[in-house]
């Protein structure tokens, strides 16, 4: 088997976490799937340091790990402020930018 | 350089602006006097400038010209000169004015002023107005429009003129929208506020639209200038020297693009059929003065911008374009006065009117004869005194009766002899009878039509009957007749009011009978105009032989 | 001096209008003694003129450059020679002797003041009128009299017939005067210049088409202005004013511009065959049409409307024969000034002892009660009706005359109408005559009751009627007399004789024959037996005549109702098309905004579709960049 | 440990490697699929917890160890406790429906997501390279120190700056979370007189479920004509739409109970009490009013029950 059988598994992992970014109205679901996107990504990265040969691919990773969880950490955040002002974790009900 | 008179004579109306906006908001009748105050000053810099002018031979033919550098980049430089047509001009515009104001003296009281040409209330009353302070504003845009307009007569830098040009827009816009006359009992105030505020957001759009247009063209100009002369420029002085020198041509193509550019913003300005709508929304929406601000001073613009910019810059695509600028004036004459004749609105039917005075205007400038060129600018300013008279002495009436419908009024001469009085001669300096300003002028630009295209003169000529008509029905509704309900006491001119009617009419009388100082101003100009654009008088057929008397 | 002549009237009308009330009392007095100022100069001139021989005695006074503009020069400038000297003349003979009557007769009317400061205008305007030097300035007072007689045929505004008829005299006359005022730019583009002398003078070497051109466009005008098929209609209503003003205006002095002006142009016409044809064909027209309409009418004045057209229909005939018919224009002109004015006036005495009363079948009888007009009156009668000797004898048999030397048929024809015309003059002045002043008296209580009692009228308006009762008897005789009349203004007009089938006798005696052929007959039908107080319903012919053979009917079928629809049409369409565009423009913007606006509506989700869509399509065009 | 290595190193893939992707392969698969489509989030969160486990496997099979460790601790560990917390804060079993509610979203969201899914395979199937190079001599001297080595050296300033974002992260969020108080705590005096002041709940809110037979907190208590009374459990869990629904045969029961009492104390049947269940959802309200009656005597505050009744409602 060739590795790029890992890839195939990420892109699929990817156009999973899209689907869920959009079809999901909870807001920390929808999180989720971003955080399931990013893992996708990160399959990605290290499989390819792996055909290269290099760490570079790994680094990244690494980095889009660090910022995910700078990420994850604002953004629950927010949801949680929001939740306490709406009462509810629906991102639709925070449809304020509209005219 | 000498003292900036065209400056200084702009200027002063602008301070004036900002100094009446700056009285308090109690202190109503001290702002009016000031603006009075500055606009007379005015009057006194425009006696000076047209003393100043020099109508001997060989004088230059701009004069009073003020240069300095301004935006060095694009060759914009702040010039300002006028020739003989200018110089008539800004008299008319700074001559208008104080009557203007002298009019509209009571119409941007707060409402709670009574409405019938009385004195507004004393100053400490209407507290509703301690903030908002609609009289001063009202006479600082009239003044703020009037510097503008001098300045576009006086600029001879074409970015500069555009700039004006536009800028005017802002006062007026404010000026329609803001200050309606209190007639419109028929319908609520906010209905008349939406009517206003539709008609000044009409007239802003058009001349907008036209002064995009212009923008294009005015960039167009500059870049053509600049490929072919060392470093371009917008002064008209320098590209017509240019032109004659033969450095400057612009090819055909281009010509007529910028010609088109140009003249489709003056032909809204100026209202031509078909661009025509936004005025008699404007002028029946607005306050007697004000409409008169707008077709007496404000459109002359469009008209004077035709002659100095369309023909002087782009002589052949003027002449390539005569024809059809003549059948659309044409169409204007006769149309304005048939619309004329179908209004039920005084003022829509005065606004027609001058649309049909303004077709006049624009055939005399395309008859591209010293005749039709000379009558079209002294159209400008007899239609200005003209328009003046009838309309404020209609505002007088609307102001007494509250309604501007023809139908409101019948046998008002009965009780106010004088009022009706003046209307008529308003009316009849309107249909341009002998002996009144406009007379000369009409006859002149029909003379220079006919004298190049006969057929164009003679279906004007259906101009003078049609205005006949319109202006003697307006006077048989309105004036004579059974006394119509609810005009039983209706008070006749009061002081004030005469001192702003009876000089225009003496002016208009004088004009009629005496035009000769304001001819030898205009020939010069005209003459020069006519050069550019490489056009000579036509011969007469059998010169005849000088019968000794 | 000349100067004078037009500024004493115009003075009077300017202080007259600006001084206000203060002027109510002496206002008419001032105004009077102004017209009889101008009529004092005027002699003064005309005696000074009588001092120098035939050929220079025009005098010329240059006032001041009106509007020079390049070639077009125009000045304020007069010209005064035999011709404009008659005028003159009348003018202000007429003018005071009016002025004097009005004192009386507008004696208590609130605005007398103003009344005078228009007739004041008047006299100005007409005296510029024929006193200009060039056509622009004619044209001024050709406008001037128009407005005057606008403001004195309105005078009594609140009736709206007064205001109307004013209205559509001045729009009738407007037509009239665009063809004046295309008259003159002709002259310009032809000659340079709008000048009596170099437009005359020139006049020989143009072709005669533009001559022609000039002529109908002169035509025109002096069809507005007197009143002339086919603009004659507004004369009628025109007789709305106050009758001084009929009498002085629509009688003897505007009305006859035209033919002043035709006269005047001369050596236009006579350079243009083919418009003197039409003026001669206008001129037969209108003589035999405001006479049927005279036949009918019942209002006194109306009918005499009727006779004044068609009297200036021979003056206008008589022009179109060229030098042989001017002069005799002219002296029928001057005469008719007199009896018509005095007609006028008479009538006017008449209405005023009868409450105002116009229709002739409410009269009846009144020469017991006011003698002194039925005197008068009379005489001019007699003298329109060209009663031997009397003034209108020489002039209407002199044109005549000048008709059948035209030569050939066309002779005979214009001889026979002017003939038949003679005849239908003398018809229905006898017709007014026994109507007013015979027959028992018809008149009743009016709408207030009270019982009009005739009386004569005050001595203010006797005079002025007695004066010209001696001019309509004298006038003729004083001007045959060795052919004054021809001699003085032979230098101006020129004569020409033309070789006549008939001779000057054999035409005085058919003239005379038909006369009294009218008189019979009318006398045979009005005369014989009892005038019933209600007009009879008559036949077509009369309905018609009433009502001014229909040429109101046409004009409003044909002018005023299509107008009407053409410009409520048009209004509509400035509205829905020409204002539609642009605010459907508008409202089109609008509505697409509000479509786009959608889109945004809030919810991250949406935006987030559209993200990766973005983001599909993107990794796509890379593929496909690779791909490629 | 030493297997993996070893098959890392390789250039090409051992069948063991394969069989771990074939059978973990789906099962990730079907975490995320989880993820996506679990109606409670928090299965939804624990399918991720799987998913990632899974990737952190992968990530060692390919070498990356020290970023499989980090995986499992850090993500996880960390980050998706984090999300549990949170979960928690908002409620636990809160389901959310997943019906569409935006116009024809979700057909564009497939859309996209299968057009993107396709486009990607298709990329790297386009892309694809037969062999591939082994991470032997850059794993030679350990994968950490590798790592280290890039990581201090070529990538030290991202380094720098991915730690001050995370130090910001840290900071932004007990800031956002962190609720300054802007004035006093009421005490509970002055919020006793503040109720009696709007005479509202002026005794204490009626005890849940303990009328019926149940004692929990999340059940409501009946009302005496059988309905259940919003007003008795807690708001929160209210909010949480965590209140569990009285079963039909529970207050059948209790109406039985009722009717046996009458007929032994020989009473007719209280007017209105047995349309009471009919008509209880129809007038709450009313019913409302009744509970609070059973709840303090006093009539003096019906109304003020009334309106906490609508409140309860909304």
């Amino acid at each position: 088997m060739s590795p790029e059988n890992y890839l195939y598994l990420s892109a699929l992992l990817f156009t999973l976490g899209a689907a869920g970014v959009l079809l999901r109205r909870n807001a920390i679901v929808v999180f989720m799937c971003v955080e399931l996107m990013l893992n996708a990504a990160n399959l990605a990265l290290v499989t390819f340091s792996r055909m290269h040969g290099n760490l570079d691919g790994q680094i990244l990773a690494f980095f889009v790990m660090v910022v995910a969880a700078a990420e994850v950490v604002v953004g629950l955040a927010i949801i949680v402020t929001v939740y306490r002002s709406r009462h509810s974790a629906s991102v639709d009900d925070a449809s304020l930018m509209k005219l | 350089m000498s003292f900036p008179l065209l400056t200084a004579t702009a200027l002063t109306p602008a301070v004036g602006a900002v100094v009446t906006a700056a009285v308090p908001a109690a202190r109503r009748t001290a702002a009016k006097w000031l603006a009075l105050l500055f606009s007379l000053a005015t009057v006194v810099l425009a006696a000076a400038v047209l003393l100043r002018f020099d109508t001997g031979e060989g004088a230059d033919r701009f004069q009073l010209t003020e240069s300095r550098a301004w935006i060095a980049d694009f060759g914009v430089r702040y010039e300002l000169g006028v020739d003989g047509i200018g110089v008539a001009m800004i008299a008319l515009t700074a001559l208008l004015i104080p009557f203007l104001i002298g009019a509209g003296w009571n119409d941007a009281d707060p409402p709670s002023s009574p409405a019938n040409g009385q004195e507004g209330p004393k100053d400490d009353e209407a507290p509703a107005t301690r903030r908002w302070r609609p009289t001063q504003g009202f006479f600082a845009l009239i003044l703020m429009v009037e510097a503008m307009v001098i300045l576009s007569f006086a600029a001879t830098d074409i970015f500069l003129f555009y700039i004006f040009f536009e800028a005017m827009l802002i006062p007026m816009y404010f000026l329609i929208g803001g200050f309606g006359d209190r007639a419109g009992e028929q319908d609520s105030e906010e209905g008349q506020a939406r009517q206003r505020s539709y008609a000044a957001v009409k007239f802003l759009l058009y001349n907008l639209v036209g002064g995009l247009v212009m923008l294009a063209a005015v960039i167009g100009l500059y870049v053509a200038t600049a490929d072919q002369l060392p470093e371009g420029t917008f002064s008209l002085q320098a590209i017509l020297d240019a032109r004659a020198a033969g450095e400057l041509d612009f090819g055909t193509g281009t010509e007529r693009w910028l010609f088109l550019g140009f003249f489709v913003a003056f032909a809204i300005k100026a209202p031509l059929w078909p661009l025509h709508t936004w005025l008699p929304n404007a002028m029946g929406e607005s306050t007697a003065p004000v409409a008169v601000l707008i077709t007496a001073v404000v459109d002359k613009v469009g008209t004077f911008a035709m002659l100095r910019f369309c023909l002087g810059l782009f002589p052949e695509a003027s002449d390539w374009a005569t024809p059809v600028v003549i059948t659309l004036a044409l169409v204007s004459i006769i149309y304005g006065a048939l619309l004329a004749l179908g209004q039920r609105d005084m003022k829509r039917l005065i606004a027609y009117a001058s649309i049909s005075h303004f077709g006049f205007i624009v055939l005399g400038i395309f008859a591209m004869t010293s005749q039709g060129q000379g009558g079209a600018t002294l159209y400008m300013i007899n239609h200005g005194v003209a328009t003046a008279a009838l309309m404020l002495v209609a505002g007088f009436l609307i102001a007494r009766r509250g309604s501007r419908l023809i139908s409101d009024y019948g046998g008002v001469q009965k009780t106010a002899p004088v009022l009706a009085g003046t209307f008529l001669i308003g009316g009849l300096a309107t249909l341009s009878l002998p002996g009144l300003g406009p007379f000369v002028s009409e006859f002149l630009v029909l003379v220079g039509t006919f004298s190049r295209y006969k057929a164009a003169g003679i279906v004007a000529c259906a101009g003078i009957v049609l205005a006949a008509l319109y202006v003697l029905i307006l006077y048989q509704r309105t004036m004579t007749g059974p006394l119509k309900p609810g005009l039983e006491k209706l008070p006749d001119l009061k002081v004030r009011e005469l001192t702003v009617v009876v000089p225009l009419i003496a002016l208009l009388i004088f004009l009629g009978v005496y035009p000769k100082p304001l001819t030898d101003i205009v020939d010069p100009a005209v003459e020069h105009t006519l050069s550019d654009v490489q056009k000579t008088d036509p011969e007469p057929e059998t010169p005849a032989v000088e019968a000794a008397p | 001096m000349i100067g004078l002549l037009v500024g004493a009237p115009l003075l009077g009308a300017a202080v007259l209008l600006v001084g206000g009330r203060y002027l109510e009392r002496v206002g008419h007095w001032v105004a009077t003694a102004l017209a009889a100022v101008s009529l004092v100069l005027a002699a003064t001139l005309f005696f000074d003129m009588l001092g120098r021989d035939g050929e220079d005695r025009a005098l010329h006074q240059h006032l001041f450059s009106w509007i020079p503009v390049a070639d077009f020069q125009a000045d304020v400038a007069f010209r005064l020679d035999q011709l404009s000297m008659t005028f003159v003349l009348l003018i202000t003979s007429v003018g005071t002797l009016i002025h004097l009557y009005s004192i009386g007769y507008m004696e208590h009317d609130p605005r007398r003041r103003r009344f005078f400061a228009y007739l004041n205008l008047f006299l100005a305007a007409m005296l510029l009128l024929v006193l200009a030097d060039n056509y622009l300035l004619l044209y001024v007072g050709w406008e001037g009299v128009g407005l005057a007689s606008f403001l004195l045929i309105g005078f009594w505004q609140h009736k709206p017939s007064a205001a109307t008829a004013a209205k559509k005299a001045f729009v009738v006359n407007r037509v009239g005067d665009v063809g004046l005022a295309i008259a003159v730019m002709l002259m310009f583009t032809t000659f340079g210049s709008f000048a009596f002398e170099p437009v005359l003078a020139g006049a020989n070497e143009t072709s005669e088409g533009t001559l022609t051109a000039i002529g109908l466009m002169l035509l025109l005008a002096a069809c507005g202005k007197s009143a002339q098929v086919p603009l004659q209609s507004w004369l009628g209503d025109a007789m709305e004013g106050p009758t001084p003003v009929s009498a002085l205006i629509h009688a003897a002095t505007m009305v006859t511009a035209g033919v002043y002006l035709i006269t005047r142009s001369g050596a236009i016409f006579n350079g243009a065959p083919d418009a003197q044809t039409v003026v001669i064909v206008v001129g037969a027209v209108t003589l035999l049409f405001g006479a049927i309409v005279g036949c009918a009418k019942d209002d006194i004045k109306k009918a005499l409307a009727g006779s004044t057209m068609s009297q200036i229909g021979y003056m206008m005939l008589a022009t179109g024969l060229g030098p042989v018919g001017y002069v005799f224009a002219i002296m029928h002109l001057v005469t008719h000034g007199f009896f018509k004015a005095g007609l006028f006036l008479g009538a006017g005495s008449v209405m005023h002892g009868m409450n105002d009363e116009v229709d002739m079948r409410r009269y009846g009888g009144l020469r017991k009660y006011m003698p002194i007009t039925f005197v008068t009156f009379g005489l001019a009668y007699l003298a329109i009706i060209g009663f031997p000797y009397l003034s209108g004898y020489f002039s209407k048999d002199e044109i005549i005359y000048a008709g059948f030397s035209k030569g050939g048929a066309e002779g005979w024809l214009l001889g026979g109408v002017m003939l038949l015309g003679a005849a239908l003059t003398a018809y229905y002045m006898t017709r007014i005559m026994l109507l007013t002043f015979f027959g028992e008296k018809r008149w009743q209580p009016d709408a207030q009751g009270h019982e009009p009692h005739p009386h004569e009228s005050p001595l203010s308006m006797t005079i002025p009627m007695m004066v010209l009762a001696v001019g309509s008897v004298g006038a003729g005789f004083f001007f045959d007399q060795g052919e004054t009349f021809v001699h003085w203004l032979e230098p101006v007009t020129g004569l020409g004789h033309g070789d006549s089938p008939v001779s000057h006798g054999m035409v005085a005696l058919a003239a005379t024959g038909v006369m009294l052929l009218g008189v019979a007959g009318a006398w045979w039908q009005y005369g014989r037996r009892p005038v019933e107080a209600v007009a009879p319903s008559g036949r077509w012919i009369t309905r018609a005549a009433r009502r001014d053979l229909l040429q109101d009917d046409f004009n409003h079928a044909v002018l005023v109702r299509p107008g009407n629809y053409l410009t409520r049409g048009l209004v509509y369409l400035d509205h829905k098309l020409v204002d539609g565009v642009v605010n459907g423009t508008a409202a089109s913007f609008g509505g697409l905004s509000g479509r786009l606006r959608r889109v945004q509506n809030g919810f991250a989700r949406t935006y987030a579709v559209s993200m990766f869509g973005g983001a599909a399509v993107l990794v796509a065009a890379t593929l496909l960049m690779r791909a490629v | 440990m030493s297997t993996l290595a070893s098959l890392a190193a390789e250039t090409s893939t051992s069948s063991g490697e394969a069989a771990q992707f074939w059978v973990l392969g789906p099962i990730a698969l079907l975490g995320g699929l989880g993820t996506v489509l679990m109606r409670r989030a928090v299965y939804s969160a624990l399918c991720l917890a799987g998913t990632m486990v899974i990737l952190a496997l992968f990530y060692l099979a390919n070498g990356a160890y020290f970023l499989g460790m980090v995986q499992i601790v850090v993500y996880t560990g960390a980050v998706m406790m984090l999300f549990l917390f949170v979960l928690m804060l908002v409620g636990v079993s809160s389901t959310d429906s997943l019906k569409e509610t935006l116009k024809g979203q979700r057909w564009l969201a497939a859309g996209c997501a299968l057009g993107l899914g396709l486009l990607l395979v298709a990329g790297i199937g386009q892309a694809s390279t037969g062999s591939f190079t082994g991470l032997a001599q850059a794993n030679s001297e350990g994968n950490v120190q590798g790592l280290a080595s890039l990581l201090f050296t070529r990538y030290v300033v991202a380094f720098e700056v991915t730690g001050v974002l995370l130090t910001i992260a840290a900071v932004g969020a007990t800031l956002m979370t962190h609720r300054e108080r802007l004035e006093r705590a009421k005490s509970q005096r002055e919020q006793a007189e503040a109720r009696v002041r709007e005479n509202k709940h002026v005794p204490p809110l009626p005890a849940p479920g303990v009328y019926a037979r149940h004692n929990a907190v999340d059940l409501p208590g009946l009302l005496p004509d059988g309905t259940p009374s919003e007003l008795t459990v807690n708001p929160t869990l209210r909010a949480r739409g965590q209140v569990r629904e009285v079963h039909q045969e529970a207050l059948a029961a209790v109406r039985a109970l009722e009717q046996r009492t009458n007929r032994h104390h020989g009473r007719a049947e209280a007017p209105g009490e047995p349309g009471g269940n009919g008509g209880a959802h129809g007038a709450n309200g009313a019913n409302g009013v009744n509970g609070k009656g059973v709840g303090a005597g006093s009539a003096a505050d019906d109304e003020g029950a009334v309106t906490d009744a609508e409140e309860a409602r909304k």
